[in-house]
């Protein structure tokens, strides 16, 4: 499904972002990546979204090696990979349903399904009764999970969540990490970006751990339905 | 799918009401201040025309010439490329105007013996052979015609206002082009500005996996509109103008020139300038979306 | 404390740049309509004076008058509040430019038996005694004097001409004062729209406890100093208009009225328009912030 | 030091942000407010910074009643008062030691003395490498601690954070946590929003529970120097 070979990114002549990352995500596959701050998780993610572009190395997503398409092609690969930004971005000068509608109105879906949909997903976090509000508006949480519902509810094929429940009392994230398991369950690969190691211990998943861009520590998951999968 | 981008531009410009409304009050202003020049312009261009139609030739005619000569003269005249209009200045009448010219009815020219003024034809000239060189090959033309013995041309005044008129033209032809740039500068300025207040939006919709053309066309659409009404907005302000000025000058009265009236635009221009503000509008969002995607 | 707030300012213009540059830019040329109006306004006013310098009026005299009459009426006249200057025509010079005046050589004029012209005086009159009024009262004044059998004043396309030059500047009072109002109206506009775009900036500003005038100077600098150096291009940019319009004038010549030349606007005006676009900066900037602060 | 009274917020005509808070902070406390997404941690702490006035109820500050004080009256206060926003509010264009540095020219401090206090408030947080960054180009820690370093380079007798470890690995955390302790050993009153209730049990300080909008638990100082403090 995604697939990094000798990654290697620099943001200006500084230390490398990313040094030689290579690692495997198999199709339905859930996995966390930590690290401390600054230890280049968004910097993966951005890479996988075509956000940035690696200095060295390629990465696979779908058999397609995204190091190498067209900017053209690049929002037909976002369409399919759903991402809870770290800051969110919402727009702000629109509401939280128009927000949300607006990744299915990109891809042309009919007005009808998209009011259902939407819909749909806001209950998935609990904020039916903000749907008309404004991002700025919202608490910390309510926007972050506003940008949860965006990120799933086109049912993309990929989510890449950076850190998503990092604004989030732990009844929510438990919530919240129950709903991204339903859809992992549904043949969803998820990547999940986390500072916080309890919880990678506690949902006893893959995982990866990167330390100044690099990785440092690779954990399979504990409790597999099949054999541990470990892909370097 | 046009639905849709009709939708997401009327809610774009719902959102940033206050910005349109500044860059449409701007575009209008600055395209207003361009549709006065070229009212002027044309109103200078008909004035000039009725000026020019006033140009006389005089063809001073032999004393010896019978009714049949002069009739063919007439004829020869009359016939001639340029000519607009003739008319026959007897002796008399020579005379008679002669002493009307002299404001007091010609109580200074005593004891003239005989009437010394030659019989005349005066000619009008067509506005497109008035210029000094068509009005000389003119005159070369019909100088060896039997029975005219002078031709004169004392176009001195008008050929003062002409040049006067053609410089205030070619000076507004040289503002005009200047002012048309500018026009344009500051109108794709002012959508840039309210396109660059709104990257950060772009930026999130290319996340999204909005393509380009997504993201461009309610851009265009709404420079299209905001140009489109910019230009009519214009166009109402300079009838208002217009109509205010005219009955100001109705009232005062009588500095006009005899028999000009100020015209306003014909329709084929306003329809130009609406869509000149429509494509500035559009064309100023392309441009500035340029740096974004 | 004042040099922090130049350098805040500074740092903010170079921040940014590009808004910066658009509105400098959009500032100069909405100015360098408004110059290039204020310019012809200017231009026309010395045109119309050099041509109404020329307005003459004849005073024609009997024929019985000695020689030292004739100077008395000169004295008289030339004491005359309103006269400019005088020339004494004589008979046979009336004559003679009549001839001249027929194109040619007065060879249409035959059999003039006695010379039927009467001797005249012209006077140049004062500028400020060149409205129809003024004119009708100096004649009422002279007319009673011995020796004036006539008074001429054919001053009709002087009269038309002046019309127009007076319904041009009509024109351009009414215009100018519209394009001053939709120049500062465009001028604060493009601020407006360059502070809108960091009311984030200003908002956080408020959230460190900013005071308000910590926050304003800045932006008031800034806006003066746009202003400023939007005008200062501007005048450039006309400087530059003028000149490439004199030379090019100058090489197909000609058109001009005779002895008028163009000129620049005078060093006040220049000054003052600098001080315009200061105020307009600084005024465009102090009314956005309102809506912030 | 700060004292609420019977405050009530709303935001519209809905269910208040706030209902009937009441309670005392001591000079030289550390406390922490706690509660689920939405619960109205960050409007309390907008309240104390008048970033909102409160509806009903008085908030007195150093003496000060902040809901009647002159808007002009505002600036003073706040420089008083250091903010960790939970969504950060940099300045995106100003570079990271410009946006802390701006504090202390507000308040009008000498060139000199600016540029060593930013930098020892960066040496603190650990990011004097990244001085000449702008805040797009940092990570969601880095900027949360470039924040923190802002709220804290003017040396204000209050300090609210709001989430200030949000985005924080546990290590990093504890450091933060270990000058916001040691500030507040120099008589600095510190309150901390976070919804973490993990910190608070860990860090054993006094802390109020909010859900809702209305207090539902307020737990004393556990390990106290002297006695628990209770002020209802
Ligand atoms: N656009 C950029 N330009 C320059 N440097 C950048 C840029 N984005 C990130 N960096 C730097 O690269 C490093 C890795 O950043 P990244 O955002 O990937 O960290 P992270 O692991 O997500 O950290 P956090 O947990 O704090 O979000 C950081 O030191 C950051 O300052
Ligand atoms: N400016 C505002 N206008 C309207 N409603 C608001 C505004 N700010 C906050 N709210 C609403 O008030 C409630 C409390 O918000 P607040 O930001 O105080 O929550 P919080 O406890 O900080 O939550 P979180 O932990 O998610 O940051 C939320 O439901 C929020 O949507
Ligand atoms: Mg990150
Ligand atoms: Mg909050």
């Amino acid at each position: 499904m995604i697939q990094l070979y000798h990654v290697t990114k620099y943001y200006g002549k500084e230390r490398p972002a990313l040094i030689d990352i290579s690692f495997k995500v198999e199709k339905g596959e859930f996995i966390f990546i930590t690290g401390p701050s600054g230890a280049g998780k968004t910097t993966l993610l951005r890479l996988l979204f075509c956000e940035e572009r690696p200095d060295e190395g390629q990465i696979l997503i779908q058999g397609v090696n995204v190091v190498k398409i067209k900017s053209r092609a690049v929002p037909y690969l976002r369409r399919h990979i759903g991402f809870v930004f770290q800051d969110f971005r919402l727009l702000p000068k629109k509401t939280v349903f128009d927000n949300i509608a607006l990744t299915l109105k990109i891809v042309g879906l009919a007005k009808s399904n998209i009011k259902r949909r939407v819909f749909e997903s806001l209950r998935m976090v609990g904020l039916e009764h903000k749907k008309d509000a404004y991002p700025v508006f919202l608490s910390g949480g309510e926007k972050q999970r506003v940008a949860i519902a965006r990120a799933i509810v086109n049912n993309p094929p990929i989510i890449l969540a950076d850190e998503p429940t990092g604004n989030l009392d732990s009844g929510l994230s438990r919530e919240i990490f129950g709903i991204l398991k339903e859809i992992n369950h549904r043949g969803t690969t998820i990547i999940i970006t986390t500072h916080d190691r309890r919880i990678v211990d506690e949902e006893k998943r893959r995982s990866i751990t990167l330390q100044n861009g690099a990785i440092v520590n690779e954990k399979a998951m504990v409790q597999s339905e099949g054999l541990p999968r470990i892909a370097r | 799918m046009i639905g849709c981008y009709i939708e997401e531009t009327i809610d774009n410009l719902k959102t940033n009401r206050l910005t349109a409304f500044l860059a449409i009050l701007t575009l209008s202003l600055t395209l207003v201040i361009l549709e006065i020049f070229i009212l002027l312009y044309y109103n200078l261009e008909s004035i000039t025309d009725s000026i020019r139609s006033d140009v006389k030739l005089v063809a001073f005619l032999s004393d010896d010439l019978s009714q049949k000569e002069i009739d063919m003269i007439k004829d020869v005249l009359a016939r001639e490329e340029g000519t607009a209009g003739i008319r026959y200045v007897s002796k008399e009448k020579a005379l008679e105007e002669f002493k009307m010219d002299l404001k007091d009815g010609g109580g200074i020219l005593k004891d003239v013996g005989e009437n010394p003024l030659p019989a005349s034809f005066e000619l009008k000239i067509e506005p497109n052979f008035q210029s000094d060189n068509e009005v000389m090959l003119f005159i070369e033309r019909i100088k060896g015609i039997h029975g005219i013995e002078e031709i004169s041309f004392s176009m001195d005044w008008i050929n003062n206002l002409n040049a006067f008129l053609n410089f205030l033209k070619l000076v507004g032809l040289f503002l005009g082009s200047l002012l048309g740039a500018g026009v344009i500068t500051i109108i794709s300025n002012t959508i840039k500005l309210t396109i660059y207040s709104r990257s950060e939006e772009i930026e999130i919709m290319r996340l999204m996996g909005a393509t380009n053309g997504f993201i461009k066309i309610p851009f265009l659409l709404e420079g299209a509109f905001m140009g489109t009404l910019g230009a009519g907005i214009s166009l109402s302000l300079l009838a208002g103008i217009y109509t205010l000025f005219r009955l100001n000058t109705a009232y005062t009265g009588g500095f006009l020139w005899k028999g000009v009236d100020l015209v306003f635009l014909p329709p084929s221009t306003m329809i130009y300038l609406l869509l000149l503000g429509t494509m500035l509008g559009c064309l100023g969002s392309g441009i500035s979306l340029k740096r974004f995607l």
